[in-house]
């Protein structure tokens, strides 16, 4: 079995192993084991030659993403087996949880390295499926209502999704044989003389489908809640693995059709839903009460800000597309971490409720503190660079289109402000419960600490091969 | 050297690192201090080097994503170092003395990385480094900023000085968008091979002046300052003003003069010139009107700010307009003024640090008669004071003088609006000028002089050793620069060649000159004539008065006598900040800040007090908390309706898209 | 040869300026107090009460600081050193170089400064109150001034006033509707400066309305004395400046032999009588205003002071 | 296959039929009524499968055919049946957007279907476009009865009915590969939507699990 596929079932038997464990405690750690095999797995498939193999490939587009994904499941398995006792489950609930991450993660990996856009298809449903599963486990009416959201919307999206990737077919059947079909490499050899209005077709309902699951204004109304009802764990993969696939599948279904000269330019239907999901989210971030629902409204306005560079397209404002998903993943699941975990010392997730954190928790209130600075965009971090690059391409393309978004951005940013210093400043509101004992509260914190370096060290020093990697990537987009 | 100076912004940052396990010890905050003491005299090394020797280049070994980053030590960044290195030295060297014991990690990590941005940001070569540097700065004095953040003003102002970098930082990325042209290339080198034309250069400027401006304090951007200010520790607030603002005229002066190239229009000055003016005359009226030390400094630093954007903007329109000398004199205004008030505000805000540690508070109306127990503060504030008057022969006159001349001489652009604006903008400036005499008047007056007004005041202490030193050195400066003018416009020469092509006009070392053979400033003459005709005045009345005085109780004004528990008299018989404002804030504040008086008078009979209600109002701050969160909470109260919708709402919305986009790929076929 | 006469012509200047300050004042009262139908003064009796005030010994409050020790004599030198540099019955003598409009300015600004400062220093009302409308009027004077040497500086092509004399005695500059408007202007500045009616009272001591004298109640002896000499220098040196921009007839011009300086002696006796005749009646015909008043009285010479600058740009199409 | 052809005629017969039954689904007021309408949908999809299947020589498709109608054509009809029963249930259709504007509309998103595809050049086989004109219409008119009704049983078989649009586009490709696997997993998925509305027993709308509860989370209007 090649190695591609040693990762996703890797996964999968670690649920089957997961779903069998009584054990909660042990099962935490067997899950973080689980995670840090993939992870290792990950990095040598990155030794490997980078090729097609049947339903997989791996490439410069996606491995970046296998490998940060994978890290991210490693450092939210740990914080989940530090943390974990606060969500209060019981030994099947626990069962179900790891078993579905595991699950999820599987899916996730193979839906990053699908080749065939069928298999990818069916990957994120599996992800879907496991995540909806994931949101409701605390079975209160809110999570149950946030799940149901979750899953009819979704659902409805990953339909139109499949009818996009038939029509995309369609297009392309004449040229492709049985054993090629549906594979992405083939069908970028042929896309260019594809029958252009299918083309169009197949794509308006992929962007349609896989937007949903990237949470584009307005197709976006699930996020919120889904982000903000599981447990804390989910919200961090949730933001920064699921969303990212799903962006991925946007983007492998935008270069066939950008490959296509015939075809509709897909970057202005980019242009649209990104900027929409800016500045719907600028606004809505001011109207939030709740912290987990406040992030999962700025991941909207992240993802805006990456199909934004999407759709302006080229391989500069690609790269910070690329750039942006990757930082986003490590900042928001970071942001998640230390936002979850205050929400657990406070026993609640209201932001009124949460105050003052640098002054009792000093290493989780400075981590959250700095997690959000990077998010709104600060440096030295990745998002920080992506944001730059962005904005130094865009201004000079698009340049109203660009102070439309730098206005979303800079109301956004002040959003940000604002909840970043009613958490971390002030008087600091009473902890109910919720101490970790020993290694466990600094578990907590070292997921957060690390994802910040991590994307301190992608923003200024990013290593050679990656950053030649992203760059090829860019320009494969197109 | 720039070798050098990379390795000392790695340090600082590295330091940064290190100050969170050294806060805890006993000296670990005065060897924090102390490094960045030492760090400022290398800045200043580094950039008299810079000056001296020629440019120099260089490529990190790491950077962002896609390129190295750039570093490149020219003659106009070489200048900004010096405001830079003394100000940071001064400050470290006051820190370093008023650190005892253990400092709070949040206080003391960021000062050395804040430092660092800023060292980083003037020695960038391309947009992505000077953006590192700018944003690090604007973050870590953002912590210090929100340092003490159990006050809820403090947060706020911490939350208005974010919100303003982030916005600065945003539109420095776009103009740097939009002068790179789609190459995508923010390198310095590839920028200037591209200077932008026409509407494209009024888009960078504009953008820039957004960008630089909302960080230096240009109106109407400039409301952040005196709110971030008073909430800094003293030697961050000094920094702050002394040589944050003066890094972000920095990025300004490298757009405009370096980076759009030389072959732009005159107009492209006016608005600076504007900017400028409107700066000077509300941060000078502000600083008339304020009641804490360090919100009417931080006002005063936005008067200053505004002149030297007039000079900025001056040496831009004389360049457009071909007239490369004066252009230099308006430019050598500008860096000269840069220079001396960075010295002189360091000074101001570490006395107003000094007083607020002796006496305990920043307010004006608790403070008072603090020469007695002072002095050494009082004297080198009396410095600063003086040149922030612009008093000859101190620092500040001299670099006021070139402006003036610069802008008396700006008739010769030509062209009549622009002739009938800058002579309205002369006058503005002259105003700015005395309404800052007022101000430093009122600041001195009413800390040291007086009685005072508390018995925290009356009992204050001066600290000694290091801290003191770091009053007298730039105050000592304060003076040096002002009868030594020439000197520094020698040492500016590559800097003005660099930014105007041309050099100011040389008068030697002892004199500052207008033009070849035009009015001359000569400032150590002049202060030996002003102290010839005091020696003179004392010579003859030493020889025909009587020796000595007679000391007896100051006159109550027909004030009833303070009763005895007052000690220090009647704290109402003296003049309050308000009362001292008054003049002032009627006869301009009503119309420029919506300064406002209303005198309720109980009824005949009554035993109520009459209550005078005075207040004023920076029109930029009301509607950043007023109209503008109003109409985004209006919009967003709108866009919150998608979110009341239920789940077959949102499916309705899915299912618009999908309508829409089938409608739009029809149209698009059909055509 | 020129440099020894340029420095005796200086020396000159200097005795003069300081023997003729404190006659002016007397003059002016004198004059005054004549039109209004009194005997008054001797026009020596400034000399005189000078003398007296030297001889005794000043009274300080007992919380005063060395500023109030200081800074009359800081004023006063600030005052003289002006008054050197403000050309009177010749030009070009020693100090030439050095007498920059602005630098006069910032001069005076320097004294305005040190008196303002001893107001404070005791801490008693009157002194804050004065201290704070000297401030705040001088602030508004400022633009008006510049704006005033704006004209001028248009004209002679630079802010030096010898210069500026030299100037408009030597290239015929005619008669200009721009300098009448300057030097309105600067008439009305030098009425805020000097403290004279209608914006200050010099003789009175009615508090509701008194700037100068507020801030110097609690000066005695030869401190007071310091105080009325340099206010007497200033009327003096903006006469003085008035004369030699706008009546510079008669001044013995720059390496000048010593016989012209006689003409100009004479010539600048006849100017100074003239200008204190004028202030004499000026201040006889008008009652002072209302303290906030004054904005509009000094708002106004600024515009009429911009208007002459523009009205030079239209009027010489300066392009 | 070309026009006129046996094969093609009967495909396009059973597709039109299909997209027949959707505008029965929209037109029908009662739900009993409404559950048998899809089962007749569900089962006219198995049709269409195998003749597919036979017609393209796929012999996978005989089983997509198999699944479609055990499935749709009997056990959630079934499941449904035995639903509205149980939980006593309103008998008729409440809708958001009266029968017969839906019927307007659904006749208007026909339209806009065979505009859509319309412009696909005469390259791609006259088939293929019609076989995509109806399903994308199948698609739409599912939607459109998921967002106008307000019963849960008739937004799910709305959904459900949107999924017998992908099938039908996915039956109608020649040499589609992974078909057979796609319209499983798309099965699964609906299947795992059906048992949602079961077992949270929702009784009115897919948005109310439960409806006093939501206020507090939701909203965050205080």
């Amino acid at each position: 079995m090649p190695l591609q596929w040693v990762i996703v079932f890797f996964a999968w038997a670690g649920a089957v192993v997961l779903a069998a464990m009584p054990n909660q405690r042990h099962a935490t750690v067997v899950n973080a084991a689980v995670s840090a095999g993939m992870f290792l797995l990950a990095v040598a498939l990155m030794a490997l030659p980078f090729e097609q193999h049947g339903w997989t490939r791996t490439d410069v587009l996606n491995m970046p993403f296998v490998l940060v994904s994978t890290f991210v499941g490693l450092t939210t398995a740990v914080f989940s087996a530090a943390t974990l006792e606060q969500e209060g489950f019981d030994h099947w609930r626990s069962r179900a949880y790891h078993a579905a991450y595991q699950i999820f993660m599987g899916a996730q990996t193979l839906a990053l390295l699908a080749d065939n856009l069928g298999v990818m298809w069916v990957a994120i449903e599996i992800a879907t499926l496991a995540t909806v599963s994931m949101v409701a486990v605390h079975r209160t009416p809110a999570a149950f209502e946030a799940a149901w959201k979750f899953f009819i919307l979704c659902g409805v999206g990953i339909a139109l999704a499949l009818f996009g990737t038939i029509v995309l077919y369609l297009a392309a059947q004449p040229l492709l044989t049985e054993e090629t079909g549906l594979s992405w490499t083939a069908l970028m050899a042929v896309a260019a003389r594809c029958d252009p209005a299918t083309l169009n077709l197949a794509f308006a309902f992929l962007l349609l489908g896989y937007g949903t699951k990237a949470g584009l204004v307005p197709l976006h109304s699930w996020l919120p809640d889904a982000h903000a009802e599981g447990p804390v764990p989910i919200s961090a993969v949730l933001s920064g693995l699921l969303l990212n696939a799903a962006m991925l599948a946007v983007l492998r279904a935008k270069s066939i059709v950008g490959a296509n000269p015939e075809a509709v330019t897909p970057g202005p239907f980019l242009l649209a839903f990104g900027l929409a999901s800016v500045l719907l989210a600028a606004l809505a971030l001011w109207r939030r009460r709740d912290a987990r629902r406040f992030f999962a409204w700025s991941s909207i306005e992240h993802m805006g800000i990456a199909a934004f560079a999407f759709g302006l397209g080229g391989p500069a404002a690609n790269l910070a597309g690329l750039l942006h998903l990757i930082g986003h993943a490590l900042v928001k699941s970071a942001v998640f971490f230390g936002v979850g975990r205050a929400a657990q010392l406070k026993g609640s997730q209201k932001i009124a409720d949460i105050g003052g954190l640098v002054a009792t928790h000093p290493a989780l209130g400075w981590g959250l503190a700095v997690a959000i600075l990077a998010i709104a965009g600060m440096p030295p971090f990745v998002i920080f660079a992506s944001e730059f690059r962005l904005f130094s391409v865009a201004a000079a393309e698009l340049p109203w289109l660009a102070i439309t978004l730098a206005l979303g951005m800079v109301t956004a940013l002040a959003a940000l402000i604002t909840v970043l210093q009613a958490l971390c400043f002030g008087v600091p509101t009473p902890d109910s419960g919720g101490a970790l004992n020993g290694w466990r509260e600094v578990a907590s914190a070292v997921p957060v600490w690390l994802h910040l370096l991590v994307a301190v060290g992608l923003g200024i020093a990013m290593p050679l091969g990656l950053a030649t990697m992203l760059a090829t990537a860019a320009q494969v987009i197109g | 050297m720039l070798t050098a100076l990379a390795l000392l912004v790695g340090l600082l940052a590295a330091l940064g690192a290190v100050a969170v396990p050294l806060a805890g010890r006993p000296s670990g905050a005065r060897l924090v201090f102390g490094a960045t003491a030492l760090a400022g005299l290398g800045l200043v090394a580094g950039g008299v080097a810079g000056l001296l020797d020629g440019p120099s280049a260089l490529n990190l070994p790491f950077g962002p994503p896609w390129g190295p980053a750039r570093l490149a030590l020219d003659p106009l960044s070489a200048w900004f170092l010096l405001p830079l290195g003394l100000s940071v030295g001064c400050a470290g060297l006051f820190a370093f003395g008023g650190a005892h014991g253990p400092v709070a990690p949040r206080e003391l990590a960021p000062w050395p990385v804040f430092v660092a941005g800023m060292v980083l940001t003037i020695l960038a070569a391309d947009g992505f480094t000077l953006l590192l540097g700018f944003e690090a700065m604007s973050v870590a004095s953002w912590a210090l900023v929100a340092h003490d953040h159990a006050q809820a003003e403090n947060r706020r102002a911490a939350r208005m000085y974010l919100g303003f970098a982030g916005f600065g930082g945003l539109c420095l990325v776009l103009a740097f968008g939009v002068l790179a042209g789609g190459a995508g290339d923010v390198a310095f080198a590839a920028l200037r091979d591209t200077p932008p034309e026409g509407a494209r250069a009024a888009a960078v400027l504009a953008l820039v002046l957004a960008g630089a401006g909302s960080k230096a304090g240009i109106a109407p951007l400039h409301v952040w300052l005196p709110l971030a200010h008073p909430a800094a520790p003293s030697h961050v607030s000094a920094v702050m003003s002394g040589a944050m603002t003066k890094v972000a005229l920095y990025v300004l002066a490298r757009f405009a003069f370096d980076l759009m190239g030389p072959a732009q229009p005159f107009w492209l000055g006016a608005p600076l010139i504007a900017l400028g003016a409107a700066s000077a005359v509300i941060g000078a009226l502000r600083a008339n009107l304020e009641e804490d030390t360090k919100v009417l400094l931080a006002c005063s630093t936005i008067e200053n700010i505004g002149l030297i954007a007039m000079g900025l903007g001056l040496a831009l329109a004389f360049r457009g307009a071909d007239l490369p000398a004066l252009a230099a004199l308006a430019a050598a205004a500008a860096l000269l003024h840069t220079l001396n008030h960075a010295v002189f505000k360091t000074l101001l805000f570490l006395v107003a640090g000094e007083v607020l540690h002796g006496a305990l508070s920043r307010r004006l109306d608790r403070l008072g008669g603090l020469i007695h127990r002072m002095p050494v503060t009082a004297w080198a504030a009396l410095a600063g004071v003086a040149a922030a008057a612009s008093l000859p022969p101190l620092s500040g006159f001299a670099s006021e003088w070139l402006l003036l001349q610069a802008l008396l001489a700006a008739w010769r652009v030509g062209d009549i609006a622009f002739q009938m604006g800058v002579a309205a903008a002369t006058a503005l400036a002259a105003l700015a000028a005395a309404l800052a005499a007022a101000a430093m008047v009122r600041f001195w007056g009413l800390v040291f002089l007086g009685r005072s007004r508390t018995p925290r005041a009356a009992g204050a202490e001066e600290s000694t050793g290091a801290a003191q030193y770091a009053l007298l050195l730039p105050a000592g400066l304060t003076v040096l620069l002002g009868l030594l003018p020439g000197v520094m416009l020698d040492l500016a020469e590559p800097a003005l060649r660099l930014m105007v092509g041309s050099t100011a006009p040389q008068a030697g070392w002892f004199a500052i000159g207008a033009a070849e053979g035009g009015a001359r400033y000569w400032p150590v003459p002049v202060a030996l004539l002003v102290a010839g005709a005091v020696g003179l005045a004392v010579w003859v009345v030493r020889r025909r008065a009587p020796a000595g005085v007679v000391v007896g109780p100051a006159w109550d004004c027909g004030f009833i006598t303070a009763p005895p528990h007052f000690p220090f008299g009647d704290p109402a018989g003296q003049p309050s900040a308000a009362g001292f404002g008054q003049p002032l804030r009627r006869m301009l504040g009503a119309g420029l800040l919506g300064a406002h008086e209303r005198v309720t008078m109980p009824a005949p009979g009554e035993t109520r007090a009459a209550v005078l209600q005075a207040g004023f109002a920076d029109p930029v701050l009301s509607a950043l908390e007023g109209p503008v969160p109003r109409w985004r909470d209006a919009v967003a109260a709108q866009a919150e309706r998608l979110r009341g919708l239920s789940i077959r709402q949102c499916l309705g919305l899915t299912f618009g898209a999908v309508v829409l986009m089938l409608a739009l790929l029809a149209w698009l076929g059909a055509h | 040869m020129a440099v020894v006469w340029s420095v005796l012509a200086q020396l000159l200047h200097i005795a003069l300026m300081l023997a003729a300050a404190p006659v002016l004042t007397g003059v002016v009262r004198w004059l005054k107090a004549r039109m209004m139908g009194r005997r008054g003064a001797h026009p020596l009796q400034p000399l005189r009460d000078l003398l007296k005030l030297l001889r005794k010994k000043p009274v300080m409050a007992e919380n005063a600081s060395a500023v109030s020790l200081a800074a009359p004599y800081l004023a006063a030198g600030a005052a003289m050193a002006a008054a050197v540099l403000v050309p009177s019955f010749a030009r070009g003598m020693a100090f030439a170089p050095l007498s920059d409009l602005i630098l006069v300015a910032g001069l005076l600004a320097l004294g305005r400064v040190a008196m303002a400062l001893a107001g404070m220093d005791v801490g008693t009302p009157f002194g804050g109150l004065g201290a704070s409308r000297e401030m705040s009027f001088a602030a508004l004077a400022e633009p008006a001034l510049i704006v005033a040497v704006l004209s001028l500086a248009i004209l002679a092509g630079t802010t030096n006033l010898d210069a500026i004399a030299g100037a408009f005695r030597d290239s015929a500059l005619g008669l200009r509707v721009s300098l009448g408007l300057a030097m309105v202007a600067l008439f009305a500045v030098a009425v805020t400066e000097n403290a004279r009616i209608p914006v200050d009272n010099p003789s009175t001591h009615l508090e509701l309305t008194m700037v100068h004298e507020a801030m110097i109640l609690e000066a005695s002896g030869r401190h007071l004395a310091l105080w009325e000499y340099a206010a007497s220098l200033r009327l003096l040196l903006w006469l003085a400046f008035l004369a030699a921009i706008f009546l510079p007839l008669g001044q013995a011009p720059a390496g000048a032999a010593p016989q012209w300086w006689v003409v100009g002696l004479a010539a600048w006796a006849v100017k100074m009588g003239g200008l204190a005749l004028g202030l004499a009646a000026f201040e006889s015909a008008i009652a002072k205003m209302r303290v906030f008043r004054v904005p509009e009285f000094l708002g106004a010479a600024l515009l009429l002071g911009l208007l002459g600058a523009v009205l030079l740009f239209v009027s010489t199409g300066l392009t | 296959m070309r026009f006129g052809q046996l094969t093609y005629d009967l495909a396009h017969l059973l597709g039109g039929a299909v997209l027949l039954m959707s505008f029965v689904l929209l037109y029908q007021r009662r739900i009993g009524a409404v559950i048998n309408a899809f089962a007749m949908q569900g089962t006219l999809l198995a049709l269409a499968a195998a003749w597919q299947a036979h017609a393209q020589h796929a012999p996978g498709l005989y089983l997509t055919a198999l699944l479609a109608f055990g499935a749709k054509g009997v056990l959630i009809p079934i499941a449904l049946h035995r639903m509205v029963r149980e939980l006593n249930l309103h008998r008729t259709v409440e809708t958001a957007l009266g029968i017969g504007p839906s019927m307007i509309a659904g006749v208007g998103l026909v339209g806009l279907a065979i505009l859509a595809v319309l412009p696909a050049t005469e390259g791609v086989r006259a088939l293929a476009r019609e076989d995509i004109a109806l399903a994308l219409s199948v698609v739409l008119l599912g939607m459109l009865m998921m967002i106008t009704r307000r019963n849960a049983i008739s937004q799910v078989i709305g959904l459900l009915s949107l999924e017998n649009g992908l099938i039908l586009a996915a039956i109608g490709v020649t040499g589609m590969p992974l078909v057979v696997e796609l319209s499983t997993a798309a099965l699964v998925l609906m299947v795992a939507m059906v048992a949602g509305v079961i077992t949270f027993q929702i009784r009115e709308r897919l948005d109310t699990v439960d409806t006093g509860s939501l206020e507090e989370h939701r909203g965050e209007r205080r």
